[in-house]
């Protein structure tokens, strides 16, 4: 069992010619992930990556595709999106950041109620160890483990996966919400996968300044969760009113602080790292 | 990007919001001959230029032009007066509030409207505070505008004013791309006397009874979200909002905030470069900003980094790299590179993992530049040499 | 077990106060229905046949409403439905008629993808005897019993019922589902519901020229539906182009004739009658 | 309602579909002078227009004027030629399709296009017809356009220009409330020469390459839900689709239809009056209207509805009501106050079922007008007495 994704999920990558989208895709093979085809209008009969490239979502059907990574510039994304959802994709995932907010706002309400999950918008993806890769982590940061990553941002869930991985904790599923205002999930509806998910044993949530997810993560897994949660919050120095690279990193009218997030996590028992590379540690004294 | 309260009600105007009558200057000899009254409004993005005297009312063109003059010179909360809008005055029977927003944790547009305008709506009490969560595949119908004013008070034709001018500012808040809509105060005018001749005709008996006033959106607040700003060249990025710096640097495809303390930072991502800020700060070090390299690995984007670090005039710069897939070899060359082009000869510590990671370290080392594997050891070096330089 | 509404059903009335609204929610009381509230802006309040009406749906919904009649003019239906719908309201029976095609596109979309039914617009409504009755069918036609009516009209839906309850034939359920071009439920739908009611014994339906929802039922039923069918259509003398009183009359470009929806039942076996007042004794052919 | 061919391209020039310059006239000296060459199109309500003579090329302006008025003077299919449209020639380089509809059993807007135009769509194999079912909650984005135009065979810049139309048609579709938009045939122009001078410049050399042609709407079909009118106030209801008398009945808000026969009928609901008009040819007699009196039973809407009954011109009457709720005596009472208003003498066989329904019949019966209970004894009287009076 697997969160999401699996080893039998099959991807295609919408931008594949690109060169996020190249590259990527070649990891993603690499890692043992199941990309079926490409996707770039007027580039149809390509191959890259042994991969072969269709002018559109339509014509990859024939692949019966299960998840899309989206890699085209943010002007294209909604219209992207919204052409793998028409097509029946269930998963979409996308990698484009700077995604106009009401963009975002239309895809996610679409996905929320017709059944599609969203992954994203300005998210490094979803990895399951050992099974399939749909993003950009790097390979060989990963151990196959009990210990589940969501994150809201890339490069510090690198970090933290590493130093898990150096310490002996090997990950069930690793996810990237995204940075931005509006992703298709939040960590009250990974908590509920990962709760779920029998190949997951604790929780690690990488949360950040900037709206309220990390306050009702933490009313859900008093009332919810039975697994070892442990939690890092980056943004204790940010000023309010600025934003910090990510378009959801934000304190506007006083709400979103790192304080009013680690003092949710701690009434919700949660312990919270001080420095990311406190995670194994801090980890080790809730869990085995 | 914040709107100023004159381009804010530009577009309320577009979209069928009522707005006082009025007009900006940017001189004061710009304001034209009146007779009544005007206000005289400073335009800068922040809120309670009431108190700080940015908001006065003259009755002559000549007061009109003195005040204008005296406004445009202020600082309010440290912003610069950008413009003054000059405006009717109107006469208030009640002040109101509404706003759209969108709500992070419902994933939808939220309006919230009260009876208690005029004040910060942080300062309303909860109860006094009216709510709605708009599903955008139903949008703002009538029953939207119905349901709250109700709730608000408004019967007959102000509840239908109230719906006007809710349905045209959800149409203004999904067209302009906006993360925030404000009116506060909307403001009811008072209504008029209407005498009506009593019958019989000629009798001289009329009715007085008191027609009702009109809502008008007597301030504005729009902040439109910035990635989309590709799609409406009508409006110019408004300067005010980042400091010349931050301007420049995010000009040139930097994510860059400036802060008040003296050590440089660039890191990839985000989240790290936070991480990398909140760690300083722990370990007894104040960042002097943030700056966020992206997830390209170009000499070039690396070395013109520096650029923006080095402006700010920092005691010392940090470079934490998680590379993943970035390669740090790269990364190294363009740290070199800057450092040599630059002339930097403050200290430079950096944190480099990745692809070739070993590589790039001994790069660095050789030109004299501290490199390290993990993100500790590299802070811990930094706070080692700040101290030691003290 | 009913379709879609029964005894427990409360229903409320928007447009209560205008002269359908409140002559139809007396007849409907009388017949059972538990019309819980009514709605008019402006009119919270009053009382009609004791029935409180307020000025907003969410106002009703201390009443914990099920179901919804719109009787409101045709420009006001599109806002009246998605107040309800907004609202949780489950069941939305529009009896209005002249509802622009665009509005009824973007209800019944809704609808069928937020899981709520829409009946009509335009049509009668639904009589379950003996349990409720939403809508202005006459209420001493009816008969209880295990024949099931769905129709595209109104009169000659009474006609038919009137005919069936002469001759002995009680009716479980009794639906018209509007005379508009577009409606909540087509044949098949109601089909698939007549099926699975243990009520239901055998099935008449009233169908009239325009569209393909009479050779949509007629495929469905050589497939799915084991129960004996008969049918009627009205239509055979209109000529082509011309809209017959409902909207959804009209015969485009050689599509909807009487010929082929005629030929289309008879091929998948359901008698069809040449005059209303027939349906009975073609009925007693194929059901007892 | 159906647009004249003018109307439409009025309304997909406003969306951005490209049409071909020209403009309309009512009378032949109205066309302008020109060069070149001109299409003399006559605006009529049907299609087949070409093959009737109803489009005509000229190449001057008294040649266009002496055409017009011909055209102007015909009869097409029984239609009255309305107005002229006088267009550019086009070079046509292929002609396309291009429609969307309400497709009633999705319940969905349905675009089809096809390689194959200027012919009726019905004429096309289903195999060379790509049908798309749009999703309104996703509505017509640029995939659409995108997955259409590599069946239709277009790339590049043809792609882009399909794309375009099919976003724009699709917006028009919707906010004008149409049931049906049709571009036939959507005409690809002759693309034209581009000599590009070779190097080195001054050589004399040219390259000559083909620039892609533009795709144009030559022709428009537009129907509008009539139901929406209301909200489409710069469209006028276009007279020519009923009868005078059709029309007249239809402002009064009856649902009525001019038929070929001479019972005149008058019934409730439409359903019902479609049924009473089988069941009368199914009797061998012929019905000369369809006349839906609706749910009323006032006296008036009664009595007034014989009012377009009698203006046909029937030689009997026959009133089939299933009251319902319906008061049967108001009825009786609206048919026996039209007989002695209009002074009816031939035949009234009326059928009256419903509240008070003895009392209503009662009534008539005193009045020499037959009534019965049941349809089908009511249609049997009526045959029974036409048959007598031959």
């Amino acid at each position: 069992m697997s969160v999401i994704v699996d080893e039998n999920t099959k991807i295609i990558v919408q931008g594949i010619t690109g060169h996020q989208g190249s590259f990527h895709s070649g990891e993603m093979i690499k890692f043992g992930a199941k990309v079926v085809a490409g996707v770039t209008p007027g580039k149809g009969g390509m191959k890259v990556h042994d991969v072969p490239v269709y002018d559109t979502v339509e014509e990859t059907l024939v692949h019966e595709p299960d998840a899309t990574m989206i890699t085209v510039p943010a002007p294209f994304v909604k219209d992207a999106a919204f052409e793998a959802m028409y097509n029946g994709i269930r998963v979409v995932y996308i990698l484009t950041e700077k995604v106009p907010l009401h963009d975002a706002l239309d895809i996610v309400t679409y996905a929320r109620s017709h059944g599609h999950v969203v992954i994203g918008p300005n998210g490094p993806g979803i990895t399951v160890p050992g099974k399939t890769k749909m993003g950009i982590m790097p390979n060989h940061i990963f151990k196959k483990g009990t210990v589940a990553v969501a994150s809201r941002s890339g490069t510090l869930t690198y970090e933290i996966v590493n130093a898990l991985t150096l310490n002996g904790y090997g990950q069930s599923t690793v996810i990237g919400l995204g940075g931005d205002r509006i992703t298709g999930l939040n960590f009250v509806d990974i908590l509920e996968l990962f709760e779920k998910d029998e190949d997951t044993e604790a929780i690690v949530l990488v949360g950040e300044i900037g709206g309220t997810a990390e306050e009702e993560a933490a009313e859900y897994i008093k009332k919810y969760v039975s697994k070892p949660v442990v939690a890092y919050i980056a943004g204790r120095s940010a000023p309010p009113g600025k934003r910090m690279g990510h378009a959801g990193a934000i304190i506007t009218r006083g709400k979103g602080t790192a304080e009013s997030k680690i003092k949710a996590f701690n009434e919700a028992g949660v312990p919270v790292a001080e420095f990311p590379w406190e995670i194994p540690q801090v980890l080790k004294k809730v869990y085995k | 990007m914040n709107l100023y309260e004159y381009q804010g009600k530009a577009l309320f105007k577009k979209y069928g919001v009522p707005v006082p009558q009025g007009y900006v200057v940017f001189k004061p000899e710009e304001i034209m001959d009146f007779y009544g009254e005007r206000v005289i409004k400073a335009q800068v993005l922040t809120g309670g230029r009431g108190k700080s005297g940015g908001v006065k009312f003259a009755s002559n063109v000549e007061e009109a032009r003195k005040l204008a003059k005296e406004i445009l010179s202020m600082e309010i909360k440290g912003h610069k007066v950008h413009a003054i809008l000059v405006e009717e005055k109107l006469k208030i029977e009640k002040e109101y509030y509404l706003s759209i927003l969108i709500d992070r944790s419902t994933r939808k547009p939220l309006i919230m409207a009260s009876p208690e305008g005029g004040v910060e709506i942080e300062s309303v009490p909860d109860e006094k505070i009216y709510k709605f969560v708009v599903n955008p595949e139903i949008g703002v119908q009538p029953f939207v505008g119905r349901a709250l004013a109700k709730k608000m008070g408004f019967t007959g034709d102000l509840a239908k004013q109230f719906t006007n001018i809710l349905m045209n500012l959800y149409k203004l808040f999904r067209e302009y791309d906006a993360e925030l809509v404000e009116i506060n105060p909307l403001v009811l005018t008072e209504g008029k006397e209407v005498k009506t001749e009593m019958y019989p005709p000629m009798s001289g008996m009329t009715l007085s009874t008191k027609a009702p006033g009109k809502l008008i959106a007597a301030d504005s607040k729009v902040v439109i979200d910035t990635d989309s700003l590709y799609r409406h060249k009508d409006l110019e990025e408004n300067a005010e909002e980042k400091t010349p710096l931050e301007l420049e640097a995010t000009k040139a495809g930097y994510a860059f905030v400036e802060l008040d303390g003296n050590v440089g930072v660039i890191a990839n991502g985000a989240g790290l470069t936070m991480a990398t800020l909140d760690t300083l700060l722990l370990y007894g070090l104040k960042p002097r900003n943030f700056l966020d390299l992206g997830g390209t690995d170009s000499v070039d984007i690396t070395k013109n980094a520096f650029t923006y670090v080095l402006k700010a005039n920092p005691d010392a710069i940090l470079v934490n790299i998680f590379g993943g897939v970035t390669k740090c070899d790269t990364v190294a060359q363009g740290i070199i590179a800057a450092k040599e082009a630059f002339n930097i000869n403050m200290p430079i510590v950096v944190r480099l993992s990745g692809v070739h990671e070993e590589e790039g370290r001994k790069m660095l080392e050789e030109n004299g530049i501290h490199a390290f594997a993990d993100m500790r050891h590299a802070i811990e070096k930094l706070k080692e040499i700040m101290e030691g330089s003290q």
